[in-house]
C-alpha cells in the first residue's frame, strides 16, 4: 500500500500529463471522425491555457469558470478557423491549420498579455488528479454517446464518403464546423488544465512539434474508436519516462515506434490489444 | 533605396535557400502526394556528411558535395524502402506516410546527434573563398551568387530531366496516373525509388550550401527551420510544381526580408504564415500553381 | 575503576564515530537537457557537473552520488525529472535545470518537497523568488550587463546603438530588457530594435536594417549559435562597429567559429578562461583534458554550482546516513553560509536572497582570438 | 411529379446533357437508357444537385429544385443510388441504413449525451426500420457485416435499402443490376415492382441490362449524345431503329471476309480464367484465343466483364484461376509493366491519356517499354498517320476533344510496336464520323499484321471489323464464332437489348 502511494507520489504529475495527453488526442480524434485532419489543436490548447491562466492569475477567477472560459474561447476560434478551411481536404487542411498554429505561437511570443517568450509563470497549481480525470471521464463518456448518436454517425458518414453522405441529406458543412468546435473546446479545456499543474505556459506549447505530437497520440492509439486516442495519449506520455534508462537513445526509440506502428499496426495499438482478446 | 536594394539581395539569397529545400520537398509530393517531413533531417545529414568528408577525410569541396549528394540520395532510397513502400503496398492513407516521415525525422536527427554531437559546426575556412562584390551600396557575396546559381541550375536541370529524359517521362507519368504508367511498361516502385533518390540528393546539396552560406550553422537541427518554411514555399508555388517551388521560395524569402525592414521583425513569421493560410483558403492551387485537385 | 575501563573502551569508538568518513554517498540530482537542440547548452553543463563531482569525490572529504537525468528541452520533461529525483531517488539536492522556463515549471515541486535547488544557468529575473529552497550561482545579466555597458560607454563614448535580440528565448529576452534599462540609464539612444528567432540562420535582413541606422555599436542579446552567425554575417555585410554581447556570447567556441569576425566583441561575463585563480586554472585544464574541447561559461557555472553544493554538504556534516528530509534541510541551511569560496567564477557568496553574489564579473573583449579582460580605470 | 425541362450541362467543350426534357408521373417506373457516355448519370447528378446545370430547370412536386444542394434535395424526397457503389464501406450494413434515416430523425447531440427518452425512442425506431429495410432487400442476415465485405450484388441492394431509409417519394437508381447474376436481377425486378406497388414509390432508373429495363419499366427515355432520341413504352422503344442503331451501330457493308484463325500457335490464349475484385468474381472460367494477324472482338452488355478480362490479361487484375499465355508463355499474375514489356499494348476504357502532358510526351510514354532507337521515326510516322495529333503535338492532352484523345490513346498504344493490341471501347461516346475513322485505323493497323483484341459495345461495327467474335454475358462466354456468322445473331441482340 505504502509502496503504491510512493509510486504515485513519484509519478503524480506524469499521471496528470497522461490525462491531458488523452484529452488532446480526443480533440484531434473528433475532427478525424469526420475525416478532417486538423493540426491546429496545439494552438487551440495554448489559447485555452493562456486564457485560463490569465483569468486565475490576474483576475483571481475560480478554476472551473476560468477553464470553461478558456475552452469557450478556443471553441470560437476553432469554429472561425473551421469555416474558411471547409474547402480544403487532407494534407491541405492539415497545412492550413499548421499555419494557423504558427500564427498563434508568434502572436503569443509578441503580445504583452501572454508574457512573451517566457510566457506566464507562477501559475497556481490548482489542478490535481480529480480535475484532469474528472474532465477526461466526462469527455470520454461524451464520445461514448457521440459514437452511438445520429450526430456521430453523420460525422462517420462524411468521413466514409462525403457525396453519399450528402445524398443521405446530411449537411456536410454544418457537421464539419461542429466537429471543429468540439475539438476546440476539448483542446482548450486540456490546455487550461495543463497550465494549472505545470506552473507555466509559454508559446512553445503552440509549436509545430506539439501539434504533430498530438496527432501521433491519436494515430498511435488508433482512430477506430475513442478508446484508441486515450490509450495512445497515455502510452506515448508514459513511454519516454519508462524508457529513461535508455538515456539519449530515447527519442530514437520513440521514432522507431512511430514508424513501426504506422507500418504494422494501421489501426493503432488498441486494435492489437483487441485482436489479442478476440483470438 | 540603397537599403531596399541590399534587402532585395538578402531576400533573394534567403529565398534561394528556401527554394533549394523546396525543390526536393516538392518532387516527392508531386509524385506520391506525400509530405516527407524527414526532408529537413535529410538536409542536415547531407550537410554533416560533407563536414566529415571535408574535415576528417580532407577531400576537396567537389568531392564533399558529391559525397553528401549521393549519401543523402541513398538515404532517401533506404527510407522509401523501409518506411514508405510498406505503406504503399498496404494502400495506407497519406496521413500514415506523414506520420512515418515524422518518426524517421526523429530517428535521423537523434542518430546524427549521437554521431556528430550537438555543437554547431562550420566547414573549414576557405572551403569557398569569401569574396564580396560591392556594387555601390549593395554587397553580394560570392557564395550568395553561387547558391542562387545552383538553385537556378538545379531547377533547370530538374526540369530538363523531367521533360527530356526517358526516366523523367516515367516520373511524370507515374505522378499523374500510376496505373496507366504501368500499362505503358513503367516499373512503379523503381520510379518511386529514383524519385526519392533525386529528392534526397537535392536535400543533401541544399544542406551543404546552407552550411557554406552560414558558417557555424551545421548541426543535426539545422533543417528544422526549413520544414515549415519549405512547406509554405511549395504551397505558394503550387505543390508538385518545380518552377513553382523556386518562385515560392523566393517569394517567401523576399517577403520575410521586407517584413523585417518595413514592418515589425517580431511578426515576421506570423505574417508569413498568415499569408500562407490565406493563400490556402483563397487560392488553393497556390499563387503560381496550375489547376490541380486539392483532395488528399 | 570499572568506569575508567569502560571509558577507555568507549573512547576510541566515540572518536572513530566522530572522525568516521561518510558512511553512504549523498545523492545529488542533475537535471540537464541533453537531447534535442537544448543539448548545445546541456552538454557543457553536464560536463561541468561531472568533472566537478569526479574531482570532489577524489578528494574524499565528502562522498556524493550524482544522478543525471535528461529533461529534454520542454517544461514537461523538467517536471517529470524533478519528480523522479525527489520522490524515487530521494536526492538531497538538485542542480539545474538548464532553461529558466524549465526552472519556473519544475522548481516549485522542489520547493514543496523542501529540496534545495541550485540553478547554474537560469538568468531570468525572479528565479530565487520561486521559493524558499531555490538558489542560483548564475549571475543574472542584470549584474553583468550594467558593467559592460558602462565600460563600453567609456571606451567608445557611445551615444547611439542598435539593439538586436532573440525574441523566441526567455534567456535572451531577459538580457534584452536589462540592456534597454542600462542603455536608457546611460542616456544612450536606441536607434532601432530588431528581433530574430532561435533557429534562424540568415540574419542579413536584420543586420542590413541595423547597419542602415548607422549606430556606434550593435548591442546583441542572443545565444551562442545565433551570436556566431550574427558576427560573421555582420562583418560580411560590412558592419565595422563593435558588437556588445549578452551572456550567450561568452563562449570560446564563438571565437573559434567566427574567427576574425569575433574581434572587438565586447561581452559582459561571469567568467573568462583567462581568469588567473588557481581553481579556474585547475578547472580549465582538467576540462580540456577530459572533454578535448574548450569549456564555456555554462561549463564553468555548472562546475561552480557543483562546488557550492558539495561545500554545503561538507558544512552540513552529512554522513549519508540521515534520512532525505534532514539532509535536505541541512543542505538548505548550509547553502546560506556559503561565503567567499574560490570558484572558476572568482570568489562568490550566496546572499540572503539565495542569489549569487559575484563581486567579480568581467567585461571581456575579443583580441587576438581570445577573451581578454577589459579594465577601464 | 418530376419535371425536367431543357436541362443542359457542358464540360469544357463537351455537351454531356443537351436540352433534355421529360416528366415522370407519380407511381411510374421510368427507365433511362442509352449507350455509355450518353449523359445518363450526368442527368442524375443534375437532378440531385450534385452538379449545377448550365441551363434548364428541374421541378419536383411543384417546387423548383434547380441548383438545390444535394442534402436539400434528399430532404425534399428524392433518393438515389450511385453507378459506382458509394456505400459507407467501413460501416456495417445496418449502420448504413441507419445513417440513411438521418433526415427523418431529429435527436440532437444533447439528446444523445443525456440519453433523453426522445433519443432512446429514436434509436429503437431507426434500428427497427433498418432491420425491416434490410429484410426487404433480403440482407437481414448480413446486417452486422461491414459494407466493404459484402458481395457485389448485396452492396447494390444495400445501397437501395439505404436510399429507401431517407423515405423518398422518388427513387433514382443508377445501374442497380450492374454486376448482378441472373437470379439476383430477377429478385431486383420483383423488388422494384414491390416498391412501387406496396410503397407507392416512383422510380427512375438507369440500366444497361435490357431484360430488367424491358421487364419493369412502364416508360423508357432513351438518351444519346446528351439528347433524347426516343421515349415510349418498352416494346416500341425496343423496335425503334434509332435505339437499335444507338446500341448495335449501323448496318454497313462488310469490308473484307472474316478470316479463320491461322494454323500457327495463337498470340494470346486465355484458358478458363476466373478473376474479379474484393466484392467477388466477375469472370467465371473464360476462355478465348487471338490468332496471329487476327482481329478478335469481345462483345456484351455493360458489366458483363469485358473490361475486367482485358485488365486481367494486362496484369492489372490478378487471375484467381486458369492460365493466360502469350505465345505459349504463361503470364498469369505477372506485373503489368512486365507484360507491357512483352509487347502487349492495352488502350484502356476512357482513353486514360496522361492529361497533364503534351501529345508528344504521351506518344513517347507509349514507347517506354521499347529499347530500340527507332522511336523518333515512329513518332514522325504516328504524327503523319494522325494529322489531328500532328497539328496539336505540343498541346496538353487533357485539352484535346474526346475523339482526339481516343486517337492519341491508340497512337500511344501503337508506339509500343505491340505484338498484341488490346482496345477497350474505342468508340465510347464518339460521334459516328469519328467512330468510322477509328475503325478504319484499326483495320489498317491490323492490315500491317498486328493482332488486335477489341472490346466494343457497338456490336454491329465490331463484328463487321473482326474475324472472330466472342459474346460475354455475366462473366461467361455464351457464344463464340466467326464474326460474320455472329452478325445479326439473336444471341447478340439479346445480350444487348434483352
Amino acid at each position: 500500500m505504502n509502496a503504491v502511494t510512493d509510486l504515485y507520489a513519484a509519478y503524480s504529475t506524469l499521471v496528470l500529463f497522461a490525462g491531458v495527453a488523452a484529452l488532446l488526442a480526443l480533440s484531434i480524434y473528433v475532427t478525424l471522425m469526420a475525416g478532417q485532419l486538423s493540426l491546429g489543436n496545439a494552438a487551440l490548447a495554448t489559447i485555452g491555457g493562456y486564457t485560463a491562466a490569465i483569468l486565475t492569475k490576474t483576475y483571481h477567477a475560480a478554476l472551473w469558470p476560468a477553464l470553461l472560459a478558456g475552452a469557450g474561447l478556443a471553441t470560437v476560434v476553432a469554429a472561425l478557423i473551421g469555416i474558411p478551411c471547409l474547402r480544403l481536404r487532407g494534407i491541405y487542411l492539415a497545412i492550413a491549420t499548421l499555419a494557423f498554429g504558427e500564427v498563434v505561437r508568434v502572436a503569443a511570443l509578441n503580445l504583452t498579455i501572454t508574457g512573451g517568450a517566457l510566457g506566464l509563470v507562477g501559475i497556481a497549481p490548482l489542478v490535481s488528479f480529480p480535475h484532469v480525470y474528472g474532465a477526461l471521464a466526462v469527455v470520454a463518456f461524451f464520445f461514448y454517446r457521440l459514437e452511438r448518436s445520429r450526430t456521430g454517425r453523420a460525422l462517420a458518414a462524411i468521413r466514409e464518403d462525403e457525396a453519399a453522405a450528402q445524398a443521405m441529406g446530411i449537411r456536410v458543412t454544418t457537421y464539419k464546423v461542429l466537429a471543429f468546435s468540439i475539438a476546440g473546446f476539448i483542446a482548450g479545456l486540456a490546455g487550461g488544465l495543463a497550465v494549472h499543474f505545470t506552473y507555466l505556459i509559454n508559446p512553445a506549447q503552440a509549436s509545430f512539434g506539439e501539434a504533430v505530437t498530438i496527432l501521433t497520440y491519436a494515430v498511435f492509439g488508433g482512430t477506430g474508436t475513442f478508446a484508441g486516442p486515450i490509450l495512445g495519449g497515455m502510452a506515448l506520455t508514459v513511454l519516454p519516462e519508462a524508457l529513461r534508462f535508455l538515456k539519449e537513445y530515447r527519442l530514437l526509440l520513440d521514432g522507431a515506434i512511430l514508424v513501426l506502428v504506422t507500418t504494422y499496426l494501421p489501426n493503432g495499438v488498441l486494435d492489437l490489444i483487441l485482436r489479442r482478446r478476440r483470438a | 533605396m540603397a537599403v531596399l536594394l541590399q534587402q532585395l539581395v538578402n531576400g533573394i539569397s534567403l529565398g534561394s535557400v528556401y527554394a533549394l529545400f523546396a525543390l526536393g520537398f516538392t518532387l516527392v509530393f508531386g509524385v506520391l502526394e506525400i509530405i516527407n517531413l524527414a526532408h529537413p533531417a535529410v538536409l542536415a545529414v547531407g550537410a554533416l556528411l560533407a563536414y566529415t568528408l571535408l574535415v576528417d577525410a580532407k577531400v576537396g569541396l567537389a568531392a564533399a558535395v558529391a559525397g553528401a549528394c549521393v549519401g543523402a540520395g541513398l538515404l532517401g532510397v533506404l527510407l522509401d524502402a523501409v518506411a514508405f513502400r510498406p505503406l504503399r503496398l498496404r494502400g495506407a492513407s497519406r496521413l500514415a506516410s506523414l506520420i512515418t516521415s515524422i518518426g524517421i525525422a526523429l530517428i535521423l536527427v537523434n542518430l546524427a546527434q549521437i554521431v556528430w554531437g550537438t555543437e554547431p559546426l562550420s566547414y573549414p575556412p576557405g572551403t569557398v573563398p569569401l569574396r564580396f562584390f560591392t556594387a555601390g551600396p549593395v554587397t553580394v557575396s560570392l557564395l550568395q551568387c553561387l547558391v542562387l546559381a545552383t538553385v537556378v541550375a538545379l531547377m533547370i536541370g530538374l526540369r530538363l530531366l523531367l521533360v527530356r529524359t526517358r526516366l523523367g517521362l516515367a516520373i511524370r507519368a507515374v505522378a499523374e496516373n500510376p496505373q496507366t504508367a504501368s500499362l505503358l511498361g513503367m516499373p512503379f516502385d523503381r520510379v518511386v525509388a529514383f524519385t526519392f533518390f533525386l529528392s534526397s540528393a537535392l536535400g543533401g546539396v541544399a544542406g551543404v550550401l546552407v552550411g557554406m552560406l552560414f558558417q557555424g550553422s551545421v548541426s543535426p537541427f539545422m533543417g528544422n527551420t526549413y520544414g515549415l518554411k519549405g512547406l509554405a514555399a511549395i504551397i505558394l508555388g503550387g505543390m508538385g510544381d518545380i518552377t513553382g517551388a523556386v518562385l515560392g521560395g523566393l517569394t517567401m524569402g523576399i517577403g520575410e526580408v521586407l517584413i523585417v525592414q518595413y514592418l515589425n521583425s517580431s511578426y515576421r513569421d506570423a505574417v508569413a504564415f498568415g499569408l500562407l493560410f490565406l493563400v490556402l483558403v483563397l487560392r488553393p492551387t497556390g499563387l503560381l500553381g496550375q489547376q490541380r485537385s486539392r483532395e488528399a | 575503576m570499572k568506569r575508567l575501563w569502560l571509558l577507555a573502551l568507549l573512547l576510541p569508538l566515540a572518536v572513530s564515530a566522530a572522525w568516521a568518513a561518510p558512511a553512504r554517498p549523498v545523492k545529488v540530482g542533475l537535471a540537464v537537457g541533453v537531447t534535442g537542440d537544448i543539448a548545445v547548452y546541456g552538454d557543457p553543463i553536464r560536463n561541468g557537473f561531472q568533472l566537478a563531482f569526479k574531482q570532489i569525490n577524489a578528494m574524499g572529504r565528502v562522498r556524493i552520488d550524482p544522478i543525471l537525468e535528461d529533461t529534454g528541452a520542454g517544461r514537461d520533461g523538467a517536471i517529470n525529472v524533478f519528480q523522479k529525483l525527489i520522490q524515487r531517488d530521494q536526492v538531497a539536492a538538485i542542480l539545474g535545470p538548464v532553461l529558466s522556463a524549465q526552472a519556473f515549471a519544475a522548481d516549485p515541486l522542489a520547493v514543496q518537497a523542501g529540496v534545495p535547488v541550485v540553478g547554474v544557468s537560469n538568468t531570468a529575473k525572479g528565479i530565487p523568488q520561486i521559493g524558499a529552497t531555490v538558489f542560483r550561482v548564475s549571475a543574472p545579466e542584470s549584474v553583468q550587463i550594467p558593467k559592460s555597458i558602462a565600460v563600453a560607454k567609456k571606451l567608445l563614448n557611445l551615444s547611439k546603438v542598435v539593439v538586436l535580440y532573440d525574441n523566441a528565448d526567455d534567456f535572451t529576452i531577459s538580457g534584452y530588457r536589462t540592456f534597454v534599462e542600462e542603455l536608457q540609464k546611460n542616456g544612450i539612444a536606441i536607434a532601432d530594435t530588431i528581433t530574430f528567432s532561435r533557429g534562424d540562420s540568415d540574419f542579413s535582413a536584420q543586420l542590413t536594417k541595423a547597419k542602415a541606422a548607422n549606430p556606434q555599436a550593435i548591442v546583441v542579446s542572443a545565444l551562442a549559435r545565433e551570436g556566431t552567425l550574427l558576427l560573421i554575417q555582420g562583418r560580411n555585410l560590412g558592419i565595422t562597429v563593435p558588437y556588445i554581447g549578452g551572456n550567450g556570447f561568452n563562449d570560446t567556441n564563438i571565437i573559434t567559429r567566427a574567427g576574425p569576425a569575433a574581434e572587438g566583441l565586447i561581452v559582459g561575463t561571469a567568467w573568462v578562461p583567462s581568469a588567473p585563480s588557481a581553481v579556474n586554472l585547475k578547472f580549465y585544464g582538467a576540462y580540456r583534458d577530459e572533454y578535448k574541447r574548450e569549456p564555456n561559461q555554462f561549463a564553468a557555472q555548472a562546475y561552480t554550482g557543483a562546488q557550492v553544493v558539495a561545500e554545503a554538504i561538507r558544512r552540513a556534516g552529512l554522513t549519508g546516513a540521515e534520512d532525505a528530509r534532514t539532509q535536505r534541510s541541512k543542505i538548505e541551511q548550509a547553502l546560506y553560509t556559503i561565503k567567499n569560496i574560490e570558484t572558476p567564477l572568482g570568489r562568490i557568496s550566496i546572499g540572503a536572497d539565495r542569489d549569487v553574489i559575484q563581486p567579480r564579473t568581467y567585461v571581456a573583449v575579443v583580441r587576438g582570438g581570445r577573451f581578454v579582460e577589459l579594465d577601464v580605470k | 411529379m418530376l419535371e425536367v425541362s431543357g436541362l443542359s450541362r457542358t464540360f469544357g467543350g463537351l455537351r454531356a446533357v443537351d436540352g433534355v426534357s421529360f416528366t415522370v408521373r407519380e407511381g411510374e417506373i421510368v427507365g433511362l437508357i442509352g449507350p455509355n457516355g450518353a449523359g445518363k448519370t450526368t442527368l442524375f447528378n443534375l437532378v440531385t444537385g450534385f452538379l449545377p446545370p448550365t441551363a434548364g430547370r428541374v421541378r419536383f412536386r411543384g417546387a423548383d429544385i434547380t441548383r438545390w444542394s444535394p442534402d436539400r434535395v434528399a430532404a425534399a424526397g428524392i433518393a438515389r443510388t450511385f453507378q459506382n457503389i458509394r456505400l459507407f464501406r467501413g460501416m456495417t450494413a445496418a449502420e448504413n441504413v441507419v445513417v440513411g434515416q438521418h433526415v427523418r430523425t431529429a435527436a440532437t447531440l444533447a439528446d444523445a449525451v443525456f440519453a433523453t427518452p426522445r433519443y432512446r425512442a429514436e434509436e429503437r425506431e431507426t434500428r427497427a426500420r433498418a432491420r425491416e429495410l434490410l429484410e426487404l432487400v433480403d440482407l437481414a442476415d448480413r446486417a452486422a457485416v461491414p459494407a466493404r465485405a459484402l458481395a457485389y450484388g448485396d452492396q447494390r441492394r444495400l445501397e437501395i435499402a439505404r436510399a429507401l431509409a431517407t423515405q423518398p417519394r422518388l427513387l433514382l437508381l443508377d445501374e442497380p443490376a450492374a454486376g448482378m447474376n441472373t437470379a439476383e436481377t430477377q429478385a431486383l425486378m420483383t423488388l422494384i415492382h414491390r416498391l412501387r406497388d406496396e410503397r407507392g414509390l416512383t422510380v427512375l432508373l438507369i440500366e444497361h441490362d435490357m431484360k430488367l429495363v424491358m421487364g419493369v419499366c412502364d416508360r423508357i427515355v432513351v438518351l444519346n449524345f446528351g439528347r433524347t432520341i426516343a421515349e415510349g413504352a418498352p416494346d416500341q422503344v425496343r423496335r425503334d431503329p434509332h435505339v437499335i442503331e444507338a446500341y448495335l451501330g449501323t448496318q454497313t457493308e462488310r469490308l473484307r471476309e472474316a478470316r479463320a484463325a491461322s494454323p500457327e500457335a495463337p498470340v494470346l490464349s486465355v484458358e478458363n480464367v476466373t478473376a474479379g475484385y474484393a466484392a467477388g468474381d466477375v469472370l467465371h472460367g473464360v476462355s478465348l484465343e487471338v490468332g496471329a494477324g487476327q482481329i478478335v472482338t469481345l462483345i456484351g452488355a455493360n458489366g458483363a466483364g469485358k473490361t475486367t478480362l482485358l485488365r486481367t490479361i494486362s496484369g492489372l487484375v490478378r487471375p484467381r484461376g486458369g492460365t493466360i499465355r502469350l505465345r505459349g508463355r504463361a503470364v498469369g499474375g505477372v506485373r503489368p509493366d512486365r507484360i507491357a514489356g512483352l509487347g502487349v499494348a492495352h488502350v484502356p476504357e476512357g482513353r486514360q491519356v496522361l492529361a497533364r502532358m503534351t501529345v508528344l510526351d504521351n506518344l513517347r510514354a507509349g514507347s517506354f517499354a521499347r529499347r530500340d532507337g527507332a522511336v523518333e521515326q515512329d513518332l514522325a510516322a504516328m504524327l503523319a498517320r494522325f494529322p489531328e495529333l500532328g497539328e496539336r503535338r505540343t498541346q496538353i492532352a487533357g485539352t484535346l476533344s474526346g475523339g482526339e484523345q481516343q486517337m492519341l490513346a491508340i497512337a500511344r498504344g501503337l508506339m509500343a510496336r505491340p505484338t498484341l493490341l488490346m482496345l477497350d471501347e474505342p468508340s465510347l461516346g464518339l460521334a459516328p464520323r469519328i467512330v468510322a475513322r477509328i475503325f478504319g485505323i484499326i483495320r489498317e493497323v491490323n492490315g500491317e499484321g498486328t493482332p488486335i483484341l477489341l472490346v466494343e459495345q457497338n456490336a454491329q461495327l465490331a463484328l463487321e471489323t473482326a474475324d472472330q467474335g466472342y459474346v460475354l454475358e455475366t462473366g461467361r462466354i455464351v457464344r463464340a464464332d466467326r464474326a460474320d456468322r455472329l452478325l445479326g445473331d439473336e444471341a447478340v441482340r439479346r445480350a444487348y437489348l434483352g
